[in-house]
């Protein structure tokens, strides 16, 4: 058995469950398409607080928490102190990259575009925390993970973003590019036992 | 009650059990038709059957039977299955009955009843423990011819041939408090953490909750005990932060509230292909109560292991789960009370009790009043000599013992058999410590139970506390009673601040009389009967006293020489006894004589479910680059470099491997060729002093590296040998691009950031790793220029973009970084792309390139011309011994300033005159190949040990030079330019003569780079 | 598995991170200066203790921050995680 | 009594009541002319061969626990000299070749069986790499085969040999003489062997501390009080470091805890070792019929002797995807072993600064098959104040001087080598 890729998967799987009773599909994954990151990075120094105004977000500064802009197309996750990942539309990449490098001039810090380095899925549906559960050691238990928090840790081995949505929307996958074939693989066998469809 | 089961289940009692009558199974035993329940155990089915003989021991072939009702089951070992799913070594009392189940014995041959290893046993004598170190040793052969019989007689049962059809999974989960076993006193403890609002799990591997209770006619609240358990369980199902696993054995405490629990998914059948057989679960627990109860032992008697001997317990949990009847005749043996309930209880269901032997002179309690009572013969302060009988238990040889279990020098005289067709012995409690040892809490030794227990004051510092049986409480009451407190103290240890009022429910308690520490029974004559304590591996009490003979004190050298303990079952019924009679026979107090530690598993696990979904293809993720779609397409062999699958060649036709790599090498030196390099390291450097960092970390000048260039480096690792290499561009004022091997690229960035963080905080450098967001190609040959004019948008001429120049462009379209770099000694520009555009990019490269015959071409070409211009690689040339100068790099060592590794260099063994130093090598005779991975010598025949001054690191034929070339490293070799040495491959037979050369084949004067 | 406190993300598994040895060895400020046998003794030799030992990790798989962590060599158990510095950058 | 099948005979007659002692329990005596330090295979074979090859016999041995209790009675007993750098071969060898002559030479048969040892390779880079170690065998002297895939095949029915596996199996490289050997057997052996020659063994003594005056120590403190000792040895894997400390010694050592799994017994079905240094997995099969698994150091400092879950799964999951029909068998029990790994990943056996204390360390996982070669140099080198030509390169300066002997390219970073 060779194992499933992206497209192969995406193509077949969508719309029919696999797994589970056949029926009903537990879990439901979406490939994220068309959203760009950048990874921010500084330290605490003064003028920080024009980022803010720059990105129409507060960027969060605790372990963990993400912040979102008020329409909901920007997001900044914390991935370490002074380390956040921007994710934004494809096409809202150039102009905020631009303002950032405006804001960053003459201060310590760096801007970086990593978007093309991920692959981005949602996993949905009452059993996506299970199919996570199976490969990551953090307590995903909805009182320890709450909606809107992030994480960057290990899901199978690999290193992954998880990012849970607010609203029920389920969880953000962001994983390197070169492994999102065995990630996906992984995830199809592991959400088999629940029941699963792909979303496109 | 009556004792008739019916003409198929002939010891099955009528109405006792948890089994469910309506729903027969059918399944098959070494070849003969069964049926039992649903809720039955292969064992409880096969003793229902009246099935007595179920394996043969070890070493001797003895017949055995079935002898506990749990994990500690050292005889009734089955073959499980057939073809792929077939399971050795499973334990009759563990596998639940399903329709259709097919089992066997093992380690017999050519069937259990007639077994021709049983001549082991007439020759045993000659085979005590520790036989095998004292012979075999002469002739030298002798111990080889030997072994392979031993060998052959080795194992238990056979492994499957074919690869497992099943899945495993894997799952963490995180809880305030585990709580392992679902007894009264975990049943209890759960209870209590649940209701100060804790996270619990609840794990038992057992199928349904319960613990001793479900073999026992206990009363709490007046009741029927499992009406109480049934309560409990409602409670604790309905609660919001509890989880009860069942069929799920926590078979490890690891560091840091560490736990795995195998589960057993389904009843035991094969399951639907969309669920899992096993699932480990990995639970991070703040706080464990282990309450996993207590195991039974036994005593030694002559011949106690033949079938129709059993442990009082167990017989009785076969009775009330299972509704069967052990024998029709019972004879207890005991040396503590809960004999007499397994006695009173097998009375009740109509068994005939013989009499109940006790090596108590004075036995009293309750129980010993309600079997007098009952009117069952007690004979106090008498022994079992033997169990007699053929093929099973016929009577027990019984007589007067003193309180250590010794009989009188007459006892011959005194003995009287009392028949019975089953003798069940009670030897007293061991708690089941093993995953308290496992959590390294530290054993006591307990007086009254005559066992270890845990030490409360020495807890272990994995937040661990025992409760019920297992922390050595063997009366109901106190089980429940201390699981209500462990659960309570488990949770506010665990922080939960709410502390429930929980009333202990009503249990009546016993009056008792203490257990009397007998471990064996000893007359005259014993030596002539085997007195068995390890029934697995077929360890008597005279083993272990030769052992002690022999100067095996230490508790771990008598069981190692003895395999006392060393059986599947890991020494659950025989350790302690073993330890007693060692203790004895050294005049030792048990305490003194020490315990050995219990290892994982608590049983034995599948490798399957340990390994779970990541072996196989999935042992290590495959990391693929953007364009590796279109490798595959076009006849990409792919080769393995580290996780990354890369093409090491493209095939066309029918054409032999060698052939495609001389085609893609000749393509472009040619030509124009196209390679994906996306799998080097890239990372991205921002800040102040990147200049600075670099310099430190380089062996050369990056000081003075200008806005658009790029420059070639080597890292060293601190003890001066070559660690990576790869360029560094610099793309603004205070930007920068490394590059590193694909191999290295985790642990160059790894090294990077240390210094940045630990060393070196001050310096104003971010690191990004941006491996994954490029994806790169290199356009290399004479004719790439053309190609590249195709797709830019910018201005590629030698002018614009010169060697070591780097440009920003739009390639197809695509934002692209255009870098003039080169490793095949060609023309050659390496373009990155954003990866999501990588394979588009590669496909319009390939289409511009039509008209120059643009090739695509792997690893093994870009190897071939590599070596034809003498680059040395990370791997076979620094191979982690070797020195820049050992590389010729020394010109490019910086004279000022410190790096990483430099203070290294000048050790007196690395600026050594006579280490090696890396030269080409041609063959003398132009036909002939270079034998890759050999050894250069001076003079091929000679005798062994040969000198050796150095070997071939790489070695290809190079279609450009038109013979075999290699880079070696060899002792002072830049000294020994036009010197022959031998290349010699033992393993090939070859040895080739070769002369030593400029490492530099190709161009040396670099003209072809600059084009 | 060991359950190290990340002074920035918490307690994350041992999987998270990759071992980095003894802290108690910061990099000469100048190796020059020092003879072979000060230099070899830098490089090569370690404390090596049964019981407290302070060692550096690295939240390779998180933030990927280089942390000081004092562990119990016997029992394994975590004593205590630091951050190292203030640290600037990376 | 000399051990035969006439013993045996002759001792079934009499129930086996006359077996003498293996080795005598003796209190310590005041003073030794050596003390060693350490009751494994180790430290016994020194003691055996002082006073076999050295006519040294007051000799005392001194354990904290029991004999063979440290990493020699946990580790998976592989024997093997398939080295690549000269000075390791030839040592390997050397003890290679004592292991064959072992038995007889100790009259207690130590089991050691020449099943071979097969190093699978699964790159071409992995094949390369054998290539240049077994050609650089061949010309030390040492038995070495190159097997092609279909031999390896053929040697290991059992393997995953299909081209698409995760690391597909492209050959490998045999050294027949390798083999396994009975871990408590060595102990044994040695342990009755020198107590015969008056070597005193003695248990429960731990050295606590190292009496020194100036630059010669005069004796232990130990746990049974000093005893005094004309010259000292350590052979304390592990624990190397804590005892050259107690001597104002620092080593160039790293303790780490190393695992080895095994499973239930079950009918003979490999009949040879196979490792994998690509997936880091060593696997064989015991006389009992147990598999034996080991693979990579646990990656942090620890003197536990506990395994580690992540290690386990994953040596566990590499020997499952090299023999997919192993996966329904189970883990009976886990060994945690303490491994005193060097810089550069090869033994110590040496002077040091100390004028007559002396050290044997650094053996990573292979120091059970350096069992005889070990104790035989370090005999030699504490009997005459100097090393063999065997372990000259085996000394403590060689990192100061650069020129370790780095068989792994790893460098200074024990855990990788
Ligand atoms: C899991 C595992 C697998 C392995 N596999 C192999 C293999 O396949 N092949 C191979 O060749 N090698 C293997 N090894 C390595 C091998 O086991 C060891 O290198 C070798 O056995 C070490 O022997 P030793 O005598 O030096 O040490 P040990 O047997 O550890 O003996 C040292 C002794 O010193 C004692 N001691 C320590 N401190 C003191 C003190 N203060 N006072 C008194 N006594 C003290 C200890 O109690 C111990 O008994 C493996 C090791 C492990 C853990
Ligand atoms: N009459 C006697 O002398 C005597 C002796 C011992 C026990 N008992 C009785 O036995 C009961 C003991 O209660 P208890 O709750 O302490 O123990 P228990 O034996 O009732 O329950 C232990 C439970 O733990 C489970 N278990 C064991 N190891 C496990 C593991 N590794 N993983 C998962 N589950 C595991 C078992 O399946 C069992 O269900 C009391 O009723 C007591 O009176 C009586
Ligand atoms: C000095 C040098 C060393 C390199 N080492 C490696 C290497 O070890 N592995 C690799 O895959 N690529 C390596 N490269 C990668 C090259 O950047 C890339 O393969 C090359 O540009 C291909 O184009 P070419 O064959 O036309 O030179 C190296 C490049 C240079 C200049
Ligand atoms: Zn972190």
């Amino acid at each position: 058995m060779d194992e499933t890729t992206l497209s192969d998967a995406a193509g077949a799987g969508a719309d029919h469950v696999i797994g589970g009773d056949g029926r009903t599909a537990r879990v439901v994954i979406s490939p994220v398409e068309g959203r760009a990151v950048l990874n921010l990075r500084t330290v605490p120094q003064p003028g920080m607080g024009v980022f803010a105004s720059v990105l129409g977000l507060e960027l969060p500064t605790t372990a963990g928490r993400s912040t979102t802009t008020a329409d909901g197309t920007v997001r900044a996750l914390w991935t370490g102190p002074g380390d956040w990942l921007i994710a934004c539309p494809d096409t809202a990449r150039l102009s905020l990259e631009s303002s950032l490098r405006t804001v960053l001039e003459g201060m310590s810090g760096a801007l970086t575009d990593v978007g093309h380095g991920f692959v981005v899925f949602n996993l949905s549906g009452p059993a996506a925390v299970d199919v996570l559960a199976q490969g990551c050691g953090l307590d995903l238990d909805p009182s320890a993970f709450s909606e809107g928090m992030c994480a960057m840790t290990a899901l199978a081995r690999m290193q992954v973003v998880v990012h849970r949505l607010p609203q029920g929307d389920g969880y953000d996958v962001y994983v390197a590019r070169s492994y999102a074939e065995s990630l996906w693989h992984w995830v199809t066998v592991a959400a088999m036992e629940y029941g699963y469809r792909v979303r496109r | 009650m009556s004792g008739s089961g019916g003409a198929s289940n002939p010891m099955r009692v009528a109405d006792l059990g948890r089994i469910d009558r309506t729903r027969t199974l059918s399944f098959t035993f070494n070849g003969t038709r069964y049926s039992g329940f649903e809720g039955d155990t292969l064992a409880s089915a096969l003793l229902a059957n009246g099935v007595r003989l179920v394996g043969r021991s070890f070493r001797y072939h003895r017949r055995r039977g079935i002898v506990t009702a749990g994990a500690e089951e050292p005889n009734a070992l089955v073959q499980l299955g057939t073809g792929a799913r077939t399971e050795p070594n499973l334990r009759a009392p563990q596998i639940p009955l399903y329709d259709g189940l097919v089992a066997s014995s093992q380690n017999c041959w050519p069937s259990v009843d007639f077994d021709i290893g049983a001549i082991n046993e007439t020759l045993s004598r000659l085979l005590p423990a520790g036989f095998h170190h004292k012979t075999f040793m002469w002739p030298t052969s002798g111990w080889l011819t030997c072994e392979r019989f031993i060998r052959r007689a080795a194992g238990l049962g056979h492994a499957p041939a074919e690869p497992d059809p099943d899945r495993y999974a894997h799952r963490h989960a995180h809880c305030d408090v585990l709580v392992c076993g679902a007894g009264p006193a975990g049943l209890a403890a759960a209870l209590a953490a649940s209701r100060a609002g804790a996270r619990v799990i609840l794990a038992d591997e057992g199928s349904e909750v319960g613990g001793s209770l479900l073999g026992e006619r206990a009363q709490v609240n007046r009741n029927d005990a499992i009406r109480w358990v049934q309560e409990v369980v409602t409670e604790l199902k309905s609660a919001p932060g509890v989880r009860v696993l069942m069929r799920s054995q926590v078979a490890a405490i690891w560091d840091h509230g560490m736990a795995t629990v195998v589960e057993q998914i389904g009843s035991g059948a094969p399951v639907p292909t969309h669920l899992p057989r096993q699932r480990l679960w990995k639970i991070r627990a703040r706080e464990i109560v282990i309450a996993t109860g207590a195991i039974e032992r036994s005593i030694a008697f002559g011949d106690n292991d033949l079938p129709g001997v059993m442990l009082a317990a167990s017989a009785r949990t076969y009775l009330n789960r299972h509704g069967v009847q052990p024998g029709r005749r019972a004879v207890v043996f005991t040396n503590n009370d809960s004999a007499y309930h397994a006695a009173l209880d097998l009375h009740r269901s109509g068994v005939e009790v013989a009499a109940i032997i006790d090596v108590r002179p004075e036995p009293s309690g309750s129980a010993f009043d309600a079997a007098i009572a009952a009117g069952i013969k007690v004979h106090a302060g008498h022994g079992v000599l033997r169990a007699l009988g053929g093929t099973t238990v016929r009577a027990a040889l019984v007589a007067p013992v003193d309180v250590s279990g010794r009989a009188a020098s007459d006892a011959r005289g005194t003995a009287f058999p009392v028949e019975g067709d089953v003798l069940l012995v009670s030897g007293g409690w061991n708690p089941a410590v093993h995953l308290w040892s496992q959590a390294r809490g530290k054993l006591k030794f307990d007086e009254a139970l005559a066992t270890f227990v845990p030490d409360p004051a020495n807890r272990p510092p994995a937040h661990v506390r025992c409760a019920g049986s297992a922390a050595g409480a063997m009366q109901l009451v106190d089980c429940v009673v201390q699981g209500l407190a462990a659960g309570r103290a488990a949770a506010s240890d665990a922080g939960l601040r709410h502390s429930p009022t929980i009333s202990a429910p009503m249990v009546e308690r016993e009056t008792t009389c203490p257990l009397l520490p007998v471990w064996q029974v000893d007359y005259p004559e014993a030596c002539r009967y085997k007195r068995f304590l390890d029934l697995q591996n077929d360890v008597t009490v005279a083993d272990v006293e030769l052992a002690v003979r022999k100067g095996y004190r230490s508790v771990e050298h008598m069981m190692c020489h003895t395999a006392l303990g060393a059986g599947t079952n890991q020494g659950r019924l025989p350790n302690i006894s073993g330890l007693a009679i060692l203790a004895g026979a050294i005049d030792t107090p048990i305490p003194q004589v020490g315990t050995t530690t219990f290892q994982p598993p608590y049983t034995p696990v599948t490798l399957g479910a340990i390994a779970g979904p990541e072996t196989g293809l999935a042992l290590d993720p495959t990391r693929r680059t953007a364009m590796d779609g279109w490798h595959a397409a076009n006849g990409a062999v792919f080769v393995n470099t580290g996780l990354w699958r890369r093409a090491q060649f493209y095939r066309q036709g029918r054409e032999r491997d060698l052939e495609a790599v001389n085609r893609e090498v000749r393509a472009v030196r040619n030509g124009v060729g196209l390679v994906d390099i996306s799998t080097l390291g890239r990372i991205d450097l921002q800040g102040r002093d990147c200049a600075g960092f670099l310099q430190r970390i380089y062996i050369n000048d990056f000081a003075t590296l200008a806005i658009g260039r790029c420059r070639h480096g080597v890292m060293l690792r601190e003890d001066g040998m070559v660690f990576d290499d790869g360029t560094v561009t610099r793309l603004g004022e205070r930007h920068y691009l490394m590059t590193t091997t694909t191999e290295n690229a985790s642990a160059v960035m790894s090294r990077l950031e240390y210094l940045l963080q630990v060393e070196w905080p001050d310096l104003d450098v971010y690191l990004t790793s941006v491996t994954e967001h490029w994806a790169a190609m290199a356009l290399a040959g004479p004719c790439s220029r053309a190609v590249l004019e195709k797709v830019a948008d910018i201005d590629v001429s030698d002018a614009a973009l010169p060697y070591m120049a780097y440009r920003e462009c739009r390639l197809a379209g695509v934002p692209a970084r255009v870098f003039r770099i080169s490793f095949s000694g060609e023309r050659a520009y390496e373009i990155n792309v954003p990866a999501g555009h990588g394979r588009a990019t590669w496909e319009a490269m390939m289409a511009a390139g039509q008209p120059e015959r643009l090739t695509a071409y792997g690893t093994d070409a870009m190897d071939v011309m590599r070596i034809e211009k003498g680059h040395f690689v990370v791997g076979p040339e620094a191979n982690g011994r070797a020195t820049p100068g050992d590389l010729g790099l020394h010109r490019m060592i910086r004279k000022e300033g410190d790096f990483i590794g430099r203070r290294s260099l000048s050790k007196p063994g690395l600026a050594a005159e006579d280490r090696p130093q890396m030269v080409g090598l041609v063959p003398v005779h132009a036909r002939e190949p270079i034998p890759r991975g050999s050894m250069l010598v001076v003079e091929p025949r000679q005798v062994t040990p040969y000198p050796m001054e150095g070997f071939v690191a790489s070695a290809c034929f190079s279609p450009t030079i038109g013979c075999a070339i290699a880079l070696a490293l060899v002792e002072r070799g830049r000294l020994r330019k036009g010197q022959r040495l031998w290349a010699m491959s033992p393993l090939m037979r070859m040895s080739v003569e070769v002369e030593v050369v400029d490492p530099v084949f190709f161009d040396p004067a670099g003209a072809r780079l600059r084009g | 598995m060991l359950l190290i406190q990340c002074p920035f993300c918490g307690p994350r598994d041992q999987v998270e991170f990759s071992y980095g040895g003894d802290a108690g060895v910061p990099r000469p400020a100048d190796p020059a200066a020092l003879s072979d046998d000060k230099w070899n003794a830098w490089l090569n030799e370690r404390d090596n203790p049964a019981g407290e030992h302070d060692e550096l990790w690295q939240h390779s798989m998180g933030c990927r921050r280089w942390i000081g962590v004092r562990r119990n060599t016997l029992s394994h158990e975590v004593v205590s995680s630091w951050a190292l510095q203030p640290a600037k950058t990376a | 009594m000399k051990y035969s099948i006439f013993s045996l005979a002759r001792n079934a007659v009499s129930f086996h009541r006359d077996w003498p002692l293996a080795w005598r329990s003796p209190a310590p005596k005041s003073h030794y002319d050596v003390v060693i330090i350490g009751g494994g295979g180790h430290g016994l074979a020194t003691a055996y061969y002082l006073a076999k090859e050295h006519g040294i016999t007051n000799v005392a041995v001194l354990e904290k626990h029991r004999i063979g209790g440290g990493n020699t009675g946990c580790d998976t007993t592989i024997v093997r000299s398939n080295y690549y750098l000269t000075a390791n071969a030839r040592f390997y060898e050397h003890s290679l070749r004592l292991w064959e002559g072992l038995s007889q030479d100790l009259d207690f048969n130590v089991m050691f069986r020449p099943r071979g040892v097969l190093n699978l390779a699964h790159t071409h880079a992995d094949l390369e790499n054998q290539a240049r170690r077994g050609n650089a065998m061949r010309l030390n002297g040492i038995d070495a085969l190159a097997l092609n895939r279909p031999e390896v095949a053929s040697m290991v029915p059992d393997l995953d040999m299909s081209p698409t596996a995760r690391h597909p199996i492209l050959g490998g490289l045999l050294q027949p003489r390798g083999g396994t050997a009975r871990h408590d057997a060595v102990v044994w052996g040695y342990a009755r062997g020198a107590d015969s020659r008056g070597v005193d063994i003695i248990h429960d003594c731990e050295v606590t501390g190292i009496r020194r005056d100036g630059n010669r120590v005069l004796g232990v403190e130990t746990t049974q009080g000093f005893i005094g000792a004309g010259k000292v040895g350590i052979a304390a894997a592990s624990h190397s470091s804590v005892v050259a400390g107690m001597a104002g010694l620092r080593l160039p050592i790293e303790s780490h805890g190393l695992q080895a799994m095994v499973s239930e017994p079950v009918k003979p079905m490999l009949d040879a070792v196979v490792t994998s240094d690509a997936v880091f997995c060593c696997v064989s099969q015991s006389d009992k019929g147990e598999l034996v698994i080991d693979g990579n150091v646990d990656g942090y400092n620890s003197y536990a002797q506990r395994g580690n879950l992540p290690v386990l799964e994953r040596v566990v999951g590499a020997a499952v995807a090299l023999f997919p029909s192993f996966s329904r068998l189970r883990l009976l029990r886990l060994r945690g072993g303490v491994m005193d790994m060097s810089m550069d990943g090869s033994p110590i056996i040496a002077k040091t600064a100390l004028d007559n204390f002396y050290v044997n360390c650094g053996w990573c996982y292979g120091g059970f098959k350096a069992t005889p070669g070990s104790g035989w140099c370090f005999a030699h080198t504490i009997a005459q104040d100097r090393p063999h030509e065997l372990n000259a390169a085996f000394t403590l300066d060689r990192y100061t001087l650069g020129r370790a002997i780095d068989e792994r390219g790893a460098g200074p970073t024990p855990w990788l080598h």
